[in-house]
């Protein structure tokens, strides 16, 4: 009974836990192949790293939400979060353009970088010392930030100061040894993440929390910073995702970022994280997130689909995609 | 001779007028792929800015694109990437909303928001005798909406028309119904109401209905519904006029766009849709009743 | 002498037959060709390790699992249970060893989930909390039928627990160490209960590491070791010590390290006036190194609340708190590890250990930045201490990538001590050392609390269970309702005085003790 | 030992439980006292009958929302089922009018309840069967019925026949005794939602497989079928929140229900029922609708908020409503 030696024999568990990370991936497969039936242009190199580049924002903001979902939290606030900082990032930059020229950039970054933290840090604060629903929490600061953003637009919208634009570009549209920039940042983001979440006590903890946060508290983490924690990561990972958003649109308005959460929470939860936190799986995030990007790209290259109904085939889909996973879990 | 392809990129259907907008591409599209086997119009809609963006993208990867007609969500935002579009050496077709850079577009169908908005305050100006209280529900904070209500404000200036309140409906017809309770409930006196788009007004009519309240002289929309238009063609006494800002633009865009591949020489230039009282009088030249909006 | 395993009597058919029974986790043999037959009208004791398999073995009688060979037979045809319902169906009930109630709802709730009473269609409350009421009072539990059991101390959850099988009349019911969350009083209770099953001829099979117990209970005995069947035998023909030589194979060294006796040393931890609003009133102790401390009390006498005060688990008034004559702020955990404190809790499922978690991760979780100077992990590093532990607390795993949960009790237990230790407290602070541990086992973890203490740190010892706090403890401390009302040490230190201390003419005070 | 005492007196469990139900009722009360001192027209009866009237749905779905919840699971589709049932029942009600004349009306109603409840049906089915987190499903779900309405709707709407209108009209317009009607049918949804909650088995498995799904499969509880019945409740309900919405503007567009989702679970979880499932309370469910309404009514009826901040400030009141009640429920 005392054989120790961990034998190379383990198959079930081993097995069991690779399904769980690949799940995502055989739903992305299955879609390509579909994909490629449905319309061969899909697989041309343009479309994909259009579809690529662009699932970068709900990517990059994915990767936050898994901190903050497998501590057993959730944020609705990060498309409206998106928009306001958006908002204060380019009124930043256009305010100092005329004193440094294109090095606005630069600044208007490092600002927004630190607002979406903060942002992320009320959210936090307010779940974890108000003791409240994240749920109902970050409903209300989704309003808010919407407000504000409306407010800072005056109901119209915040376009990028010409001179800028032209330098900005690159941010998304450039690309580096032939990828798109975008597409290397989000996977810089992934890295880094999943090194915290995997790699870093904080990312122990973060998974402790979520699984139970009894077994936390006794053995002496802090519930509340970790929460907290997570919810400010979010918020950094919303600013990086409007930095490689605003040379996209060139504006912020008050619609930008509208019903990203869901998109955001769905690739989460398409990437193998459970909702009720535990175990965040950050790669299967990013391969959710490219799938829900791919699918509303089908339905631009598919012809055979009644405008009107786009959206029922979405929703389809995307069970379908849960759905293989489900099935590719039992092996 | 090759086949030619046409895009239309369009907001999706989230409200009714955008409704009668993807009615009527897809109608011209089909009647176009019909007529004329050599011409392909594909419509594709898009729920969002960002979406379109993306949309647009889709339609050029494949690169065999001859002629984009696009009605864009925001000037702002749509710039840039419909510039990379022309640059393609696609032929651009702009319905209702201008880009921030005119030079882009080849062809400019324009709708006139302003117009819609002063034209509707210049009636209430003249009907009540400059002097009134209106309250006013706009819709989704967008360029429309914003210089919908611009026009008007500029329309009041120098009468003694005071705005009482203005709040967003979001272009819904619900949240109208009880944001005009409440204003009923607010203000004791109401001589007009304005509804930036005939969806709210609805909601306003019904309210104003149940409310019982008599002193309202005018419940006035905009965007020409099939229902409002009815309304007016009767004569009814607090709908007695409706200012049209017709999605059939799109239908005429996309036709004047085809005539070029059809042997035509290309129409460039602008073309601008005015935004006329309709009245009882010329209420039927707006009338579409198979139209679902 | 050597033991003669029983000859089924002839006449006697027995209830239930298992036969061939096996069960293996994946390449993990788990039981191994286990024949049983169980009488009606028998109480039937099952003892072995911890992992020998005892809890596997019920979850397939109880169909809980599905055994990968073997057959059952019950009142002579063969049966096969897909789910736990069916078993029950079949008239078998299952006491789970660990405790599976739903923590949100009340205990009547619970009590009755999935058999509610109804009065033409509308659930019955009145009825049913007054059976609840009456099941419970008759198992002597003080909880109320409308706690949250949330609420409710371990032990009244296990009582609760146990309502719930006996809820309902049933030709088998299986006990999985109902007493190891239970102080005297209940145990008592709780075995005359057992005796009346038995006398209305319902075949009952009882698993206890308490061997005091099995040999006042049992009528046969059948010991596993390793997931084999060692064999059955009549509880009349074994002494304790032939049990614990059966079960662990070899001969057993004395249970208890010899005492150290009373400590003069300056106190390592000293406690002033610590209330925990509800539970604890104006609580004052002193550690000290070089003796184990002891901690009795009746279930619900706030011993546990009285730690979690004063680690802030629970919001508590702590007058004065000093470590090593140093006055210290403790308002969590984390500040108890630093000040020297490490409490390991008695509800190791709930609040021990992450059962779907991996070993290493759950031993270092609380460790993390001890063991890591740096901010990343490295999985060597947790590889290597857990080895150590394995090693250091003879935890039996088969495998390394096993969840805790996959652990046995025993096991799950042991890995928790090491996950404590790995922060080497000054004072550590032990409750339940032994729920659900087997005699060897104990035996060892007696030795590493004597080890510690001779280290020269202290120890404080949470224990229900008298013989242990007697047997293992150099100074004893007894709460009662809420507040510490006696200390014996040396000699003064009696089972007998023990439990008058703790019950003190309270309705259970007849009732304590002589069982042991 | 042997004599069984009376049960014990157990007030502090009473109160604990009560403090619990009070808690979103304490908000209401806070708010109605702002709400005064802001307008004293708040509490004029036409005002206050038009508010609690236009709750009337959130408050109706969200008792079906209650049983979902309390059962462990979430649906998001309830806004664009509510408008996809509609659509059915207007077109079904005016293909009738030419047979039946106004009794179209009630053959509607019947049809109705059943579209609801088969949309429910389907809703759980997925949920069980699939063994998919409920979010993602009825995210889908959410996507297919607005795709179905906006499709029969052709982007526009579906207005019921004329000759309905006038017949139709109390249903919302109507009061019975004083009381709109509904605000009746409203209360008598939430008392058969309270008794089937508390009162049946049903109820009470539907809160213990919320609370713990194994400890209810292993008491026998067929945990698949309770969670399926409660989208069929919850289905049941939006059909009957449609009945009710159909005569306030007699018709359905793509737009009917937009975001009512959000809404209906915010009322839920003001409420006083956790979102992970467990005790459900139905009581305060509805005033947690009520809330909601109220202070859409207040932004309105204040003079003091920008147009563009009303989402903020709405946002703010949430956070505070919860807030309230946290505190109210330590005595
Ligand atoms: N799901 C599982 N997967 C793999 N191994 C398991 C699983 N469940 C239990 N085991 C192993 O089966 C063995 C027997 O466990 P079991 O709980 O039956 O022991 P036990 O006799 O009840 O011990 P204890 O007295 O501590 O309760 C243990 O070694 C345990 O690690
Ligand atoms: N949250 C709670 N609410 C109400 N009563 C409680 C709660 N928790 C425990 N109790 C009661 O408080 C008293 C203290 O329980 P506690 O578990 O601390 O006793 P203990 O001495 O630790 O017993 P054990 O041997 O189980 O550790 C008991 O009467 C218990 O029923
Ligand atoms: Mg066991
Ligand atoms: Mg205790």
């Amino acid at each position: 009974m005392t054989d120790i030696a961990a034998p190379p024999q383990r198959e079930p568990f081993t097995q069991r836990i690779n399904w769980v990370d690949i799940g995502p991936f055989i739903a992305l497969a299955v879609l390509i192949l579909a994909g490629v039936i449905i319309n061969p242009d899909f697989l041309s190199p343009t479309n994909i790293a259009n579809v690529v580049t662009r699932s970068a924002f709900i990517a990059i903001i994915a990767v936050g939400a898994t901190f903050v979902i497998s501590s057993g939290g959730l944020d609705l606030s990060v498309g409206s979060m998106a928009a306001f900082v958006t908002g204060i990032m380019i009124m930043f930059m256009n305010a100092m353009v005329p004193s440094m020229g294109a090095n606005a950039i630069i600044a208007g970054m490092a600002l927004v970088l630190c607002v979406g933290a903060l942002c992320g840090l009320f959210n936090g604060l307010i779940v974890t010392v108000g003791k409240i629903e994240p749920f109902i929490v970050t409903l209300g600061t989704m309003g808010i930030f919407r407000a504000l953003i409306t407010f800072m637009s005056d109901g119209g919208n915040i376009p990028i100061d010409r001179s800028l634009r032209e330098p900005f570009r690159p941010v998304y549209y450039g690309n580096f040894v032939g990828i798109p920039i975008p597409i290397i940042v989000s996977i810089v983001v992934a890295l880094i993440g999943a090194f915290i979440l995997y790699k870093t006590k904080f990312g122990r903890r973060c998974a402790a929390v979520g699984a139970n946060e009894d077994v936390a508290r006794f053995s002496g983490i802090s519930v509340g910073r970790i929460r907290t924690m997570a919810f400010v990561i979010q918020g950094i990972c919303v600013a990086i995702a409007a930095i490689c958003y605003v040379p996209r649109l060139g504006a912020a308005t008050p619609t930008t970022g509208l019903l990203w959460e869901l998109q955001v929470i769905t690739a989460v939860v398409i990437g193998g994280t459970a909702l009720r936190g535990g175990k965040g799986r950050i790669w299967g995030t990013i391969a959710g997130a490219v799938i829900l990007e791919m699918i509303a790209n089908l339905m631009v290259l598919s012809n055979f689909i009644s405008e009107y109904l786009v959206a029922a085939v979405q929703g389809v889909i995307i069970i379908i995609a849960m759905l293989v996973q489900r099935f590719s879990k039992q092996p | 001779q090759e086949k030619k392809t046409i895009a239309v990129s369009i907001p999706a259907a989230t409200h009714g007028w955008t409704g009668g907008v993807v009615y009527h591409a897809q109608k011209a599209a089909e009647e176009i792929n019909a007529a004329f086997p050599n011409i392909e119009v594909t419509v594709k809609t898009s729920p969002s800015a960002a979406a379109q963006v993306s949309a647009l993208e889709d339609l050029t990867a494949s690169g065999n694109l001859n002629a984009l007609v696009i009605l864009p969500f925001s000037s702002d935002e749509l710039t840039g990437p419909v510039q990379s579009v022309a640059d393609a050496g696609t032929f651009i077709t702009v319905v209702d909303r201008g880009l921030t850079d005119p030079e882009i577009q080849d062809l400019y169908v324009a709708g006139d928001n302003i117009a819609v908005g002063s034209t509707t305050a210049k009636f209430l100006v003249d009907n009540l005798g400059g002097k009134g209280d209106v309250v006013v529900l706009r819709g989704i904070p967008t360029v429309i909406d914003d210089e919908r209500i611009q026009g008007f404000e500029e329309g009041l200036e120098g009468s003694d028309i005071k705005i009482l309140d203005i709040q967003y409906a979001n272009w819904n017809s619900d949240e109208a119904f009880s944001l005009m309770q409440d204003y009923l409930a607010k203000y004791p006196h109401i001589d007009a109401v304005w509804a930036n788009d005939d969806d709210m007004l609805l909601g306003v009519l019904e309210a104003i209905e149940q409310s019982g309240r008599t002193e309202i002289k005018y419940a006035l929309g905009g965007n020409g519904m099939k229902e409002i238009i009815e309304k007016v063609m009767a004569g009814d006494a607090m709908t007695p006029i409706e200012t049209p800002y017709p999605p059939s633009m799109i239908k005429t865009a996309i036709y004047m766009t085809a005539a070029q591949f059809n042997g035509q020489a290309p129409v460039r230039g602008t073309v601008k849709l005015d935004a006329p009282l309709i009245t009882k009088d010329n209420a039927e030249e707006y009338y579409f009743p198979d139209s679902p909006f | 002498m050597i033991l003669e395993p029983a000859q089924s009597l002839a006449g006697a058919v027995p209830l239930m037959q298992l036969s061939e029974l096996s069960k293996a986790y994946g390449p993990v043999t788990v039981l191994s060709d286990v024949n049983l037959d169980i009488r009606a009208g028998e109480i039937h004791a099952i003892i072995g390790e911890n992992g020998a398999g005892k809890s596997t073995l019920m979850r397939v009688i109880s169909g809980h699992v599905k055994p990968t060979a073997g057959t059952i037979r019950l009142a002579g045809r063969e049966v096969t249970f897909n789910s736990p319902v069916v078993a029950e169906h079949a008239g078998i009930a299952l006491v789970h060893q660990e405790i599976l109630l739903a923590d949100g709802l009340t205990v009547v709730e619970n009590l009755f989930l999935g058999r509610e009473r109804t009065r033409h269609g509308v659930v019955d409350d009145r009825a049913m909390e007054q059976i609840a009421w009456e099941r419970l009072k008759a198992l002597g539990s003080t909880a109320s039928p409308r706690d949250l059991v949330r609420n409710l101390p371990i032990a009244q959850r296990q009582l609760v627990q146990i309502a719930r099988a006996l809820l309902e009349d049933h030709r088998v019911v299986i006990f999985d160490e109902p007493t190891a969350v239970l102080t005297t009083a209940e145990v008592d209770t709780l075995l005359g209960i057992v005796r009346g099953l038995r006398d209305r001829g319902v075949a009952v099979l009882y698993i206890s590491h308490r061997l005091n117990e099995v040999e006042a209970l049992a009528d046969r005995i059948t010991v596993l070791r390793d997931g084999k069947m060692i064999g059955t035998y009549e509880a009349a023909a074994v002494t304790q010590e032939d049990m614990a030589r059966l079960m662990v194979g070899r001969e057993l060294s004395m249970l208890y390290p010899p005492k150290r006796g009373v400590s003069t040393l300056p106190p390592v931890l000293e406690i002033e006036h610590l209330s925990v609003p509800g539970f604890v009133t104006d609580a004052s102790l002193v550690a000290r190194p070089g003796e184990v401390l002891g901690l009795g009390g009746m279930i619900g006498a706030g011993r546990t609340e009285l730690f979690e005060g004063l680690l802030g688990l629970r919001s508590a008034k702590v007058g004065q708190v000093r470590v090593k004559g140093k006055p210290v702020r403790i308002h969590s955990v984390a500040d108890g590890v630093d000040a020297g404190i490490g409490y390991l809790t008695e509800d190791r499922k709930g609040k021990g250990l992450l059962l779907r978690e991996r070993l290493a991760p759950n031993l270092v979780l609380t460790a993390l930045s001890r063991l890591y100077r740096k901010p990343y992990i490295e999985q060597k590093l947790e590889a290597r201490e857990l080895d150590r532990a394995i090693g250091e607390y003879d935890i039996r795993v088969r495998s390394k990538r096993l969840e805790a949960g996959q652990l046995s009790g025993g096991n799950q237990q042991k890995l928790l001590l090491a996950k404590i230790m790995m922060l080497d407290p000054q004072v550590v602070i032990i409750d339940e050392p032994t729920r659900g541990i087997d005699i060897g086992n104990k035996s060892q973890i007696y030795s590493f609390i004597d080890a510690l203490i001779r280290a020269g740190k202290a120890c404080i010892v949470i224990s229900s269970e008298l013989q242990e706090l007697v047997g293992l403890c150099d100074r004893i401390l007894v709460m009662r309702a809420g507040s510490i009302v006696a200390e014996f040490s040396g000699d003064d230190i009696t089972e007998e005085a023990v439990v008058l201390a703790a019950t003190s003419g309270g309705p259970t005070a007849a009732a304590g003790g002589d069982s042991l």
